[in-house]
């Protein structure tokens, strides 16, 4: 595997750790990805030497304050490759960006009648903001449903999305499935029918480039935590356009141009839709992050994490006793595999290879219809990222073997 | 090797009362006095409840569906034991016994004592992730003899 | 002046720098506080040893961060004297947990007619909200007086509070005019007419001890970064059964009980009001911060602030130069002090004073509607907090004197 | 001391016309052609500014009001001097060349100059938070010959 990608490891002392007596193999990076120092180093530098509050002081700490923190946006805007800084809004994550949209955009947007598209694997955070916007305007929400091969499908895709579709909103890529959806054909389908396309990008900007005007899609949300950011602060993109014309979302400080005892009017984006003291120094350890990543290069994340996924995908695939969801082809898959050891409760799996140092995720991963579609009421799920190595992968497959013979032989052995 | 240590949790017993559930099913509709579903939020695992109370408050009948992992399983199999036949008093303090039991709190050996089978869950402490699991069934019996619907409310002043 | 309380500067690292080649005088403490150590210390140990997502794993990472994540709202609880850690939830800040309400207990209880009142003397989180949701339900926003002291005129707040009043919401100190409002008396003058009292703590919680019991207020918001926490972390406080009716403010992942493709219900306190990933690293830090005021103890702290605005103000008040705005008995004004130096925009104020090193705000405050109460266009603002010592104070007086100086003579002289 | 810095950007002229603003009061209704109000929202510094333009699009007569710090009250003025009998497509080069000069960013000799005493605002380089107060009056020049609103959209298509 590639090298250059592996030797990072140093930077993030939380792997240098035992647990349970057992090297930590971190394999629950779609829950959260683990930090580098230079994140909490930009965090401590700023709050040791220029912490103050932005856009209000005329002193030198609320100057340098400020430049931080729209430097930080700045970033942001490059590493999406968005049109201005003014299109990208500071958020407290992606369920905050997406119930924002729902409640600015959607509320103002759609009316009884209307249909909004999502899929059947979204994530509660792009589904039920959606759900209950639909319930409150009597409208319609629609799912696309998914092939065989566990890939969204477009055939359906372009049923489901018709002349009273108003708003398309899907994940770029799946927290279950590991597949990774194809936002620019989805974005051509939803523009055809005079429909906006949203984007939930938590999984997926993470590990792969994102061009948000080469996708072509209207909004794109996402968390810095997922991408190595401090907890607390994400992103919503939206088009300027757009974005011009949506009601604020919350009402409060630094989002205001006059305001009377009675009405008030507001000031320009992207301030608009930040409304109070934000996570500034959040926003600044997020472009700290930002520029980690570009240092590494999103293709280089990209291909070590589907080098990781060529050689585990089908060994498991292989093995009868574990099934795998989503598509066995490793080319169709991103780094977070959902998978069983039939017989075996996830949860009892979970605790198991956690016993041995390797920490997964099981459950319901916050998309219980996706669970129903799939017949299985949970799931473990293992998920990798650019600090995972080959050796973590064997020393996952061997708390595997060793879990099935425990449950298979282990206290049974002991009678 | 890590594994070692998963033998104080998954002891015989429990993996038994999960493979073979006792008191696994429901009751005829017309028994049913108490009942309820209830969810581990953070898993997805079910458990529906219901129970026959004598007029002079006791457990009369008792049975469970759902699914769920080994330990919520053999749980509420274990509790299922402990409880029945006993009056609706008696199986509250149960509850309560085990939950501090879980919580790692002190409790005289006799309290234990009476939690049968469900007394060897005491080793869930050690895997804090796990009590939910293990709370589960009780936490369901406390509530469907209180008949509280699932967020702790009266089920009678449902708004 | 409290030696003990004077002693903490060495925790405080950002206060070791020189500004413009003068010592470092931050006076703006209203708009955001430093940060000890300990707080910045106690984010890294959560990033470099715990980091995971909480609520959601059976391993060993996502047990730890998810027992501290709870430690820290416990802690929370203890501070402010809940009845229940349920009654404590987490949000981005004052701004955040202000909007919230607005959109949900006012949504639900606010009809056509009814009135919400405010105080003129609100900062615009605290004001917008209610504004706006007035708009939207053609009911009516009053607003509470000041007495000719600059005090809140309870006389004025008895006649607003009537048998229509739903909501009262009020500051329990103000951001400008360094009062300190009667909480107690207000929750009386509410409840005596079945409405709720909601109040904004931004600006008393850092420096004053508060019961939320004793208050008796139904709901109680505050931001954790003017304590000493980090950014982009706040609390909302609500009585168990306030919080029960209301409806969720966002939806998405930890928030839900089960999610079927067309409904969905909700899961319990405090988890309710928070959907997706929240500040984990910065609800720890805001725990650290309430555990550095609890062992300082707030009552220090207060006394400290008393000590060095009984210094400062009647030398301020006794200049023939300076407006002071809001009350001029020091008993009676907490460590937030408005003032113009006559003839000079505070704007310009601002840059002589930074040039000396001394930081204060200059503006509206995010208070117009108070502004143009004043018949001010703009004010200075001077603010302190525990790490402020008479050293700083009489820097602060000696810069005044010296850019009055300036701008009487200065430039002229070198004609 | 510090304050011997602040000599750098109060130079005497910037305090002359601050103390003595030119062209600052309404012009006469019928001769507005072009006006708006914009806001620093930082502070709450206001300007109106009114503009005759000719009918071959010639600055002939302008003013200016409103509240503001020394900078802002002085750039007014200043500015106001120098685009007046200016045509619309030199007034907007010079406020380019003015918003420029205070990010610090090179510009020929000849264009500052045309911008009169204004060029002596470029001191504001040093005072980044003022900056904003420095071009309030620029801003609102430019919005006011465009036609557009305080958002920097055209009035005409106000939703
Ligand atoms: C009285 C008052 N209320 C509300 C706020 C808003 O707080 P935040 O910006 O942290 O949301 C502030 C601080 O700016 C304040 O002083
Ligand atoms: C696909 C997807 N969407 C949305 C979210 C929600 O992100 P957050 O919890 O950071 O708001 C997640 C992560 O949990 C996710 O995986």
């Amino acid at each position: 595997m590639d090298t250059k990608v592996i030797n990072v490891q140093a930077d993030f002392p939380i792997l240098n750790q035992q647990v349970n007596d057992e090297r930590l193999v971190y394999l629950d990076n779609a829950a959260t990805a683990q930090k580098p120092l230079v994140v909490t180093e930009s965090l401590d530098k700023f709050y040791h030497t220029d912490n103050a509050n932005v856009h209000r002081g005329v002193h030198t700490l609320a100057e340098r304050a400020t430049a931080a923190y729209e430097a930080a946006r700045s970033k942001v805007k490059n590493f999406i490759n968005a049109n201005e800084a003014a299109e990208v809004i500071f958020t407290k994550g992606t369920t905050d960006g997406l119930n924002m949209l729902a409640s600015t955009y959607g509320e103002q947007n759609i009316h009884e009648g209307d249909e909004i598209v999502i899929s059947i694997m979204e994530h509660h955070s792009n589904l039920i903001p959606w759900q209950q916007l639909a319930i409150r305007k009597h409208a319609t929400l629609k799912y696309i449903g998914l092939t065989a091969e566990g890939e969204l499908d477009l055939v359906d895709a372009a049923a489901k999305i018709t002349n009273r579709t108003k708003i398309v909103s899907i994940a770029h890529a799946s927290n279950v499935m590991g597949t990774i959806n194809p936002i620019k054909e989805l974005a051509n389908l939803a523009h055809e029918v005079g429909a906006i396309i949203i984007v939930d990008g938590a999984q997926a900007i993470p590990h792969i480039a994102v061009d948000v005007q080469k996708l072509d899609v209207d909004f794109y949300a996402f968390s810095g935590h997922k991408m190595m950011g401090p907890t607390g602060i994400g992103v919503l993109y939206g088009k300027h356009e757009l974005l011009d014309q949506m009601n604020p979302y919350q009402f409060g400080g630094e989002m205001i141009d006059f305001v009377y005892q009675q009405k008030s009017t507001w000031t320009q984006l992207p301030w608009k839709f930040e409304a109070g003291t934000q996570n500034i120094a959040g926003a600044i350890g997020l472009g700290t992050a930002v520029d980690y990543l570009t240092d590494i290069g999103m293709e280089s994340v990209a291909q070590h994490e589907q080098q990781i996924v060529d050689y585990l995908l089908p060994k498991l695939v292989a093995d009868d006793a574990i099934e795998v969801y989503g598509p066995k082809n490793p080319q169709k898959h991103s780094g977070v595999i959902a998978f069983n050891l039939k017989g075996i409760h996830p949860h009892d799996l979970a605790t198991a290879l956690d016993m041995e140092g390797v920490a997964v995720r099981a459950g319901h991963h916050c998309a219980q219809p996706l669970m129903e579609y799939l017949g299985v009421v949970a799931t473990a799920r293992a998920s990798f990222y650019l600090y995972n190595t080959k050796e973590d992968v064997d020393s996952f497959l061997n708390a595997l073997t060793e879990t099935k013979e425990f449950f298979n032989h282990g206290t049974s052995k002991a009678k | 090797m890590g594994l070692a240590k998963l033998n104080n949790l998954y002891r015989e017993v429990i993996l038994d009362h999960s493979d073979h559930p006792h008191h696994k099913g429901q009751l005829a509709v017309d028994d049913v006095s108490n009942e309820i579903t209830l969810k581990n939020p953070t898993c997805g695992d079910v458990i529906n409840l219901e129970i026959k109370l004598s007029t002079d408050d006791i457990i009369e009948n008792i049975g469970f569906t759902g699914d769920g992992c080994t330990i919520s399983q053999s749980s509420a199999s274990m509790m299922t034991d402990a409880v029945l036949g006993k009056s609706k008093d008696d199986a509250l303090k149960m509850a309560k016994t085990f939950s501090d039991m879980v919580m790692g709190k002190q409790h005289a050996q006799a309290d234990l004592d009476e939690l049968d089978d469900a007394a060897i869950l005491s080793s869930i402490v050690s895997f804090p992730a796990r009590i939910k699991c293990a709370t589960l069934a009780w936490w369901a019996l406390q509530r469907a003899l209180l008949n509280q619907n699932e967020s702790g409310k009266d089920n009678v002043k449902s708004s």
